[in-house]
């Protein structure tokens, strides 16, 4: 029924089966939504977090979802400022991905905050030493970029084209595009980095306090560097996702081993920065600051492991794999690297958020742990179907991956 | 200006006295008109501008001896690690004063500050302020209530400040009586185990308590200047209120 | 083409019209005082003077809008032949009934005004905020701003607080003009309570 | 956030900060605006142009296929003129010179179509064999009007059948003259600005690109090829594909024929 | 012409366009901001004027003199004078708006008149063996008591057991204690750092003498005196004995320190220290009771009131004080009665005035006290205390709704009164408890008027000072000219001491002590598993709802349904910290939550009284009198 709207020469499942799969989904976002909208109207009494525990899933998430969602910005810079045209085949994915990872953090944000009708403060009344200014400006801006980015995408809809304004539009706007990708390189590179600097600029907490250059101390470059190791990663991730729910080729496996190498180079990169940072902090940063870091890992379940794993296990281990071309050239590996460096950005995330408040600053208080309850769970889930749905749409109507035709011969 | 308009207020609290009642606590509550705790509300969910702990040596009974930590808004003077976070300039420091101010009207409640603070000094509004039927007619008009979803902290009872001021102003005066201006919680303390007033004023009677040897500050390697100062004959309470650093080359830690 | 041109201006036009015209009318409610007060006949007439119902103790605080039973010393019957004064006493003196005027100028619960400081201190005239209330006949209708619940006195007269004058109302704005060209600008929590 | 709001300060950090911020603004807009002047400029003759740029970037690669690999000289080349070989320096190089229209002959379009110049100076555009038989006989054709001007790879003319719906390509830019129809063998009279066919196929190229192009449309369709054996052997092409098997994928077959993403 | 759907895309167009050009979208932002500023659902302070008023704290025996900031008429914060305030005390203006507060007169829960409980009570007060529990012995209220009950055949007064004074009754009244002359206080149980005689005076005083602090918990008193004796719960007297033996005592032959140790638990070697600092660092004084928590009984009491005796306390840090001057028709009084002293179910007829602050006693032990179906009144502001149990209950005026007299604090050493006026009016509905007794004595009169006459009783003296509380001028009695400045006086808050006291030592022939008893007790006190309860001062009235800072919010008061545990001991029954356990005791048992504390002693469960308490309940075993301690059970829940 809705052939005219899908590509030709593309296979698409039934209207019956894309709904059935849509509606569990929808579902999911109703909960959601009616959670979000308990916290927005009875106030954030109705989440677990408390004053030890200011930060809790939603803020953790936000920072996972972000970091994921660099595949956009970073493919974006390699396709059209580093003209690495092998990555076409992505690049429409990666803006959508884009759009739903950010878009979703922001409305995240919203209910976060116990104030959201104030948000605009922050613009009006900008206190330009607070990384958190820096963030919410760069994500703003920058999901204003990643709507343009999606417009071209979303006007090559068959239907769409038809229309002929649409079609020149379209055509203009994608010749300008790399400067929207230059735009977005610049903004995700700084708000990336104040993600990172949010925690590393709190002299209160030892445990994330770092030292760094200038305004930006060192976490401010290892979110950076780790989101853009990441980033491909994750496109990896997503693609063979789709590929196998939709029992599809839709990419070439060169194009996802060649992002498999760049995550791979850069992972190594940030493993061998993290690691350095780490030695300092423990020999010079926490000590001088009073707390001798061996503290930080005394207390409940987060030990020393923690460490090891986000270092070794998802960091070096995934970055050798990638590295290694026979390796990554069989998609077993490739994936199962892929998603050990996705779980290695998510664990830094959290260990930056929770462990950060889960130990005590103060000599006599207790070592506290926090669990999300299900209005918490409930505002993330939404935002999961919702992402879930915009791109299923996407894939269903728009021409995410180009090569998609060639490869159904 | 006249030189005494501009003041550095701070306290100095005996730990040796503090009986742990929680005066200091109620007091600061009708003060500062700060609502009861709603039903689900805990003590990691409450508000306390000031809030008293209870240590102990760690020994077995009977060597066991408990004290009262009286912990409140250290309004740190150096680097005050809620004022540089705040996306809005909702904290700031009062020039006049050196009050760490907190003001709700902008805050957006994004609680970074609350991460930032290492004191846990800072109470967020997880609910609508609710009085029981009547009871708001016992409001301190002096002070606004905070709506829900905003960060609040001790800002020195700064409403009594405002009082103070309009009382010299109305006098003619811009400098104010210190005697008129001690912040709730100084005044309700049966033990008198806290004082209050100007640090710069060297003669003053925190001042000089300040300088003690018993004196310290809580997590003072944090360099964040505290204004509060804690005092203590006993060690235990010193060992307890202080991370012992081990194997650091810094400067020998003190209080 | 044109045609498409003609309703886009149409469109362009509805919007401002509504929203420099319609807007702020739809904004405001008008509610009347409770009496009508009339301010020269108590200063002329009776001449008393304006400290003799507004005065400022040495506390330091105001006294703001007098009390009713210090309307009830001279009309605890009516002295003249006034609706408004008969309303006084048959609604509120007889009954001992506080009258719930409303305050053009009140500042909201979270601000701290000193009219000791603004009076002794900056040497004001209650004339530079209040402007020529002191010699009204009559008192106009009070303007409350259906949203946020202020009097339009705070935002000021004209919707767009542009050409009303050096301060054009009693927003935190125009308190923060004053302050900072006499440099008593310290910091938020000075007049925010 | 601007000198005249409450907490701005003539600050380092303000100035730099908000200016990085307002700039970064600006370049948005401007590129949006940009983007929507120029389209807005253009007064719909460069659609055509457009559209066909823009599709034959979509194209699959092996659609997109160089002329020169049929005859071999280019194995593997993929055309990056948009099957516009008067505008490809390498065409030039291997194909010197004007191949002058001669009557009678037919030229092939990559699109299917032919143009065959006329005594009269005019050029009949028609549908080649493969074409016709996968179309059969249209539902709908909405051929341009006389006097209506075409362009090279621009459309020429709309045609749907069994809901699947094609524009076919131009092969000449020119004005149209007369219109016919599948009946009478063509469909358009059209009187060309010029007779550079440089870009268009003949002879024993424009056999081996059809043959490759029979296979092309029989992947498209289902098993068995029904598309027979084809005119180089002497082979018949069957009368009416679609109505030979309506189950096929007609608008994949009418996209992939007529180089329609 | 008809509209085009392009057309009216084309209008909005124009129209969203138009409206950023408008103020409409800037403000409307920013008055929705202003809103979240002034929600009409945020509560609002009163305006009006701002005035001082003072008043005297009757929330506690101390009665502390208070600066109450009034906005109009309505108290907004109170302060003490020249001191602190404790947290009850800085809450009083809550009260009235208790949420639990008793509306109306009740009877068995459904609302009755006034003048029908009236009625009834008279009724069956004509049978005789009437008692009133006087929760606040020695206000004009209690003389009205008296008076009526001395005209009653078998009337009975009675006073709630743990007094702060319990040391002084038990060396027959009319004493005061005079810490100011102290340099050594031997203090059993008695919670001198967190609420005991008038704070204020006791930490004045207490840097010049040195505190030992003989008690099984480790109180604030506890942890804050410069010796603590963790005596076993129950071995205290024996423990007296002990530093009595050590004193010199024939009576306590037996109790030598090592068999004092044996029993206690205390060092032999600390026990001597203690007494030879009672001997040498003299004046010492010997304190007992006081604790909310619980009495001791007769014969404890007897022994811990002796050491005062040996240790020469009298006239130096004990000394006699005269009683406040009482108008005239007061001559007749019924006497005290201790609640041991009253048969089982020897009370008809049960009034109780649950005046603040009074300590706890458990229902079960009242209860015994009763005649099958007798009546029990009474007036009280809440159903946490006595009045869910009454068949009347009579709603009674809080703190600042009533005009009240203050008697002397224990530690007072002169005579001293002082009124605590209404700053409030009080509901219609109440009564004040005396009013109501006389009106069932039908004596007419109200306490109003016998107040006016007390005052102007006290004016006749001539003798003693009046201090204001406003400035803390002090006029000497004799130049107020009549009694009505001196109402004015005390009603604009002042109070007045009596001249100094008289330092003769009291003739006292003290009753031996029942050694035999507490060595008895003691010897049973033995027990594994003790239960001890502790509470505040108040801690069975009700409190404001700000106490949610101290109970809930912070936990520095812990609170119902918490059963503190040494972590030993806690290991022992496999009992976790935060988890849940029951404690059983021979009349009942109740679910707690484990809360592990090094600084509890072995073998002791700690649990918190509050209004209502069930803990108490479980702490009155019959073959076991007293309630401070009782031997129990325990396992998880």
């Amino acid at each position: 029924m809705d052939k005219e709207l899908i590509i030709r020469g593309v296979r698409r499942a039934s209207m019956g089966r894309f709904l059935l799969w849509l509606v569990p989904w929808a579902a999911l976002l109703a909960f959601g939504v009616y959670a979000a909208g308990l916290c927005l109207y009875k106030g954030l009494g109705e989440t677990n977090m408390d004053n030890r525990f200011a930060f809790g899933l939603w803020i953790f998430l936000d920072l996972s979802v972000i970091a994921l969602g660099a595949g956009a910005f970073f493919t974006g810079f390699l396709f059209y400022i580093l003209k690495k045209k092998e990555l076409k085949a992505v690049i429409n994915s990666a803006v959508v991905i884009g759009f739903v990872c950010y878009s979703g953090a922001v409305v995240v944000l919203a209910v976060d905050v116990g104030q959201p009708l104030r948000a605009w403060f922050t613009f009006w009344h900008p206190n330009v030493h607070s990384m958190l200014t820096e963030v919410t400006f760069c994500i703003t801006c920058y999901l204003g970029v990643l709507a343009v980015e999606y417009v071209p995408i979303l006007l090559k809809n068959r239907k769409l084209r038809e229309v002929p304004r649409f079609l020149v539009f379209e055509w203009e706007l994608h010749r300008l595009m790399y400067v929207l990708a230059a735009v977005g390189t610049f903004l995700s590179f700084f708000h990336q980095g104040s993600l990172g600097g949010l925690y590393g600029v709190l002299q209160g907490r030892p445990f994330a306090f770092r030292e760094g250059f200038a305004l930006w101390p060192s976490t401010f470059f290892l979110f950076i560097l780790s989101a853009m190791a990441v980033g491909p990663s994750f496109m990896v991730l997503t693609t063979s996702l789709v590929q196998k729910i939709t029992r599809k080729a839709l990419v070439k496996p060169e194009v996802m081993q060649e992002m498999g190498r760049i995550s791979g180079i850069l992972l190594i990169v940030y493993v061998l920065a993290k690691t350095v940072d780490t030695l300092v902090w423990i020999n010079s940063t926490s000590p001088s600051l009073g707390f001798p870091a061996h503290r930080f890992y005394a207390s409940g379940p987060f030990g020393t492991w923690i460490l090891f794993a986000e270092i070794v296990l998802f960091g070096l281990v995934p970055a050798l794999i990638l590295l290694s071309r026979d390796r990554r050239a069989r998609m077993p590996w490739l994936i199962s690297a892929a998603s050990l460096a996705c779980c290695g950005i998510v664990l830094n995330r959290f260990v930056m958020t929770i462990q950060t408040q889960a130990v005590p600053s103060l000599p006599f208080l207790p070592f506290v742990t926090y669990t999300p309850n299900w209005q918490e769970v409930g505002t993330f889930l939404a935002v999961v179907a919702y992402g879930v749905l915009v791109y299923s749409i996407s894939f269903r109507y728009l021409p995410l991956f180009p090569q998609e035709k060639d490869l159904a011969r | 200006m006249a030189a005494k308009t501009k003041a550095r207020y701070g306290m100095s609290i005996d730990v040796d006295r503090c009986t742990g009642c929680g005066a200091c606590m109620v007091a600061c509550a009708v003060e500062n008109n700060i609502p009861p705790a709603p039903e689900g509300a805990t003590d990691r969910k409450g508000i306390t501008w000031i809030r008293v702990y209870k240590i102990d040596n760690g020994l077995p009974f009977p060597q066991n001896r408990s004290a009262w930590v009286p912990v409140l808004c250290q309004q740190c003077g150096e680097h005050t690690p809620c004022v540089s976070v705040c996306p809005q300039n909702a904290v700031e420091v009062d020039k006049t004063t050196g009050v760490v101010g907190q003001i709700p009207e902008r805050c957006l409640g994004c609680r970074y500050c609350m991460a930032a603070c290492p004191y846990q000094a800072r109470y967020f509004n997880w609910w609508d302020p609710v009085w029981p039927a009547g009871m708001e007619k016992t409001l301190n008009p002096t002070v606004s209530p905070r709506m829900r979803g905003v960060v609040e902290k001790c800002n020195f009872c700064h409403g009594r400040l405002h009082e103070a001021r309009a009382k010299a102003a109305a006098a003619g005066r811009r400098e104010i009586d210190p005697a008129d201006y001690v912040p709730a919680c100084v005044e309700a303390c049966p033990a008198q185990a806290i004082t209050f007033g100007d640090l710069d004023d060297r003669n003053s009677q925190v001042a000089r308590e300040s300088r003690e040897g018993s004196a310290f500050h809580l997590l003072e390697r944090l360099h964040t200047g505290p204004k509060i100062t804690y005092r203590s004959g006993r060690p235990w309470v010193h060992d307890a209120l202080e991370i012992k650093v081990a194997n650091n080359k810094k400067e020998p830690v003190r209080g | 083409m044109i045609r498409g041109k003609l309703f886009f201006a149409a469109g362009l036009l509805a919007s401002l019209s509504a929203g420099w015209l319609g807007f702020p009318s739809m904004l405001y409610e008008r509610v009347p005082q409770p009496l009508d007060f009339n301010h020269v006949a108590h200063t002329e007439k009776a001449s008393m003077s304006c400290q003799d119902c507004h005065s400022l103790k040495e506390d330091g605080t105001f006294s703001g809008i007098p009390k009713v039973e210090s309307c009830a010393a001279c009309h605890a019957e009516p002295m003249g032949t006034t609706k408004a004064e008969k309303l006084l006493v048959e609604r509120y003196v007889k009954p001992q009934r506080e009258i719930p005027w409303l305050v053009y100028s009140r500042q909201p619960q979270n601000v701290w005004f000193s009219h000791a400081s603004h009076l002794k201190l900056a040497k004001f005239e209650c004339t530079e905020c209040h402007g020529g209330h002191g010699k009204t006949r009559h008192l106009r209708p009070f303007e409350r701003n259906r949203i946020s619940g202020y009097s339009r006195d705070i935002w000021g007269p004209s919707i767009s607080r542009i050409g009303a004058g050096r301060r054009p109302g009693m927003k935190m704005d125009d308190c923060i003009d004053c302050h900072r060209a006499n440099h008593r600008e310290h910091s938020c929590i000075e007049c925010h309570k | 956030m601007l000198p005249n709001v409450y907490g701005f300060q003539w600050s380092a950090g303000h100035l730099i900060f908000l200016g990085a911020f307002f700039v970064v603004g600006t370049i948005i807009a401007i590129t949006l605006a940009m983007a929507l002047v120029r389209s807005l400029r253009d007064k719909g003759h460069k659609v055509e142009t457009i559209r066909w740029k823009s599709e034959f970037g979509d194209l699959p690669e092996r659609d997109r296929a160089c002329r020169h690999q049929f005859d071999g000289r280019l194995p593997g080349r993929v055309c990056g003129n948009g099957f516009d070989c008067r505008l490809c320096a390498k065409h030039a190089e291997i194909a010197p010179g004007t191949a002058a229209a001669e009557p009678k002959e037919r030229y092939h379009h990559r699109g299917h179509t032919w143009a065959q110049p006329q005594p009269d100076g005019t050029v009949l555009v028609g549908l080649d064999d493969l074409a016709t038989s996968l179309t059969g006989t249209p539902e709908r054709l909405d051929l341009p009007a006389p006097g209506t001007r075409v362009q090279v790879n621009g459309t020429a003319w709309r045609m749907e059948r069994n809901g699947a719906s094609a524009r076919v390509l131009s092969p000449v830019d020119g004005k149209v003259v007369e219109t016919g129809d599948s009946g009478r063998g063509w469909y358009l009279k059209i009187r060309p600005d010029n007779v550079d066919f440089r870009h268009l196929l003949r002879g024993r190229e424009a056999r081996a690109w059809l043959q490759r192009e029979m296979d092309r449309m029989g992947a498209l369709l289902p098993a068995p090829a029904v598309v027979g054996p084809t005119m180089a052997d002497g082979g018949e092409l069957v009368e009416d594909a679609a109505k030979a098997m309506p189950e096929a994928d007609w608008d994949a077959v009418w996209g992939g024929l007529f180089l329609q993403p | 012409m008809k509209l085009a759907r392009r057309d009216l895309l084309k209008l909005a167009g124009g129209a969203a366009l138009g409206t950023f050009f408008t103020p409409a979208p800037w403000k409307a932002l920013d008055d929705v901001s202003i809103w979240t500023q002034n929600w009409s659902w945020m509560p609002v302070p009163p305006r009006g004027e701002a005035t001082t008023r003072f008043t005297t704290c009757t929330l506690c025996p101390a009665g502390c003199p208070v600066r109450a900031r009034c906005i109009g008429k309505q108290p907004v914060s109170l302060a003490g004078v020249g001191g602190g305030l404790c947290p009850a005390g800085l809450a009083g203006h809550h009260l009235p708006h208790y949420p639990g507060r008793v509306r109306g007169a009740s009877h068995r829960g459904t609302r009755c008149t006034m003048d029908a409980a009236v009625a009834a009570v008279r009724e069956v007060a004509k049978g005789g063996r009437v008692a009133i529990l006087d929760q606040r012995p020695g206000r004009t209220a209690s003389l009205v008591y008296r008076r009526w009950l001395a005209g009653q055949e078998g009337g009975l007064y009675l006073t709630p057991p743990a007094r702060e004074d319990a040391t002084l009754v038990a060396l027959g009244g009319g004493l005061a204690f005079n810490l100011d002359e102290a340099r050594t206080v031997v203090s059993f149980g008695a919670p001198l750092m967190e609420g005991w005689g008038s704070m204020a005076r006791v930490l004045e005083s207490r840097p010049k003498f040195h505190l030992v602090q003989i008690e099984a918990r480790q109180s604030r008193t506890a942890s804050m005196a410069d010796t603590w004796l963790p005596a076993k719960p129950g071995t205290e007297a024996a423990l007296a004995l002990g530093l009595a033996h050590l004193l010199g005592s024939q009576d306590a032959g037996r109790f030598t320190p090592e068999y004092v140790e044996r029993i206690t638990g205390v060092p032999a070697a600390q026990v001597r220290q203690v007494a030879r600092r009672m001997k040498d660092a003299g004046p010492a004084v010997v304190i007992g009771g006081g604790d909310p928590a619980g009495p001791f009984n007769r014969e404890e009491e007897q022994a811990i009131a002796g050491l005062n005796l040996l240790a020469g306390a009298m006239g130096r840090t004990i000394v006699p004080r005269a009683e406040v001057p009482v108008p005239a028709g007061f001559d007749k009084l019924a006497a005290e009665t201790a609640l041991d002293d009253v048969p089982d179910g020897g009370i008809r007829l049960l009034i109780i005035d649950e005046a603040a602050s009074g300590n706890p006693v458990p229902w079960s032990y009242l209860k015994r006290k009763l005649a099958p179906g007798a009546m029990v009144a009474a007036a009280a502001c809440s159903l946490d205390g006595y009045a869910s149990h009454a068949d009347y209950v009579l709603p009674a005026p809080v703190y600042m709704e009533t005009a009240q007299d203050v008697p002397a604090a224990c530690d007072s050493p002169a005579a001293t009164f002082s009124m605590a006026p209404g700053l409030l009016a009080p509901p219609e509905e109440t009564i004040e408890p005396a009013d109501f007794v006389l009106r069932v004595a039908g004596e007419g009169g109200t306490l109003a008027e016998l107040l006016k006459a007390r005052v102007e009783a006290i004016h006749k003296t001539r003798r003693g000072s009046v201090v204001t509380y406003a400035d803390g001028t002090a006029t000497p009695l004799a130049e107020m000219a009549s009694a009505d400045d001196l109402a004015k006086a005390f009603k604009a808050g002042a109070r007045w001491t009596d001249a100094g006291t008289s330092s003769e030592a009291p003739g006292i022939a003290f009753a031996a002590v029942d050694a035999a008893a507490i060595e008895r007790r003691a010897a049973s006190a033995q027990f594994p598993l003790a239960l001890v309860p502790f509470g505040w001062r108040g801690a069975a009235g009700p409190v404001s709802p700000i106490f949610s800072k101290l109970y809930q919010e912070s936990r520095v008061r812990s609170s119902e349904g918490e059963a503190r545990l040494n972590p030993a001991t806690a290991r022992e029954y496999g009992i976790l910290d935060g988890g849940l356990m029951v404690v059983e005791t021979s009349c009942g048992s109740q679910a707690m939550t484990a809360c592990l504390d090094e600084g509890v002693m072995p073998g002791v469960i700690e649990a918190a009284i509050e209004p209502g308490t069930g803990v108490l309940e479980i702490c009155d075993v019959e073959d076991w009198c007293g309630w401070r301690t009782a031997p129990a059970r325990m396992r998880r829940a």
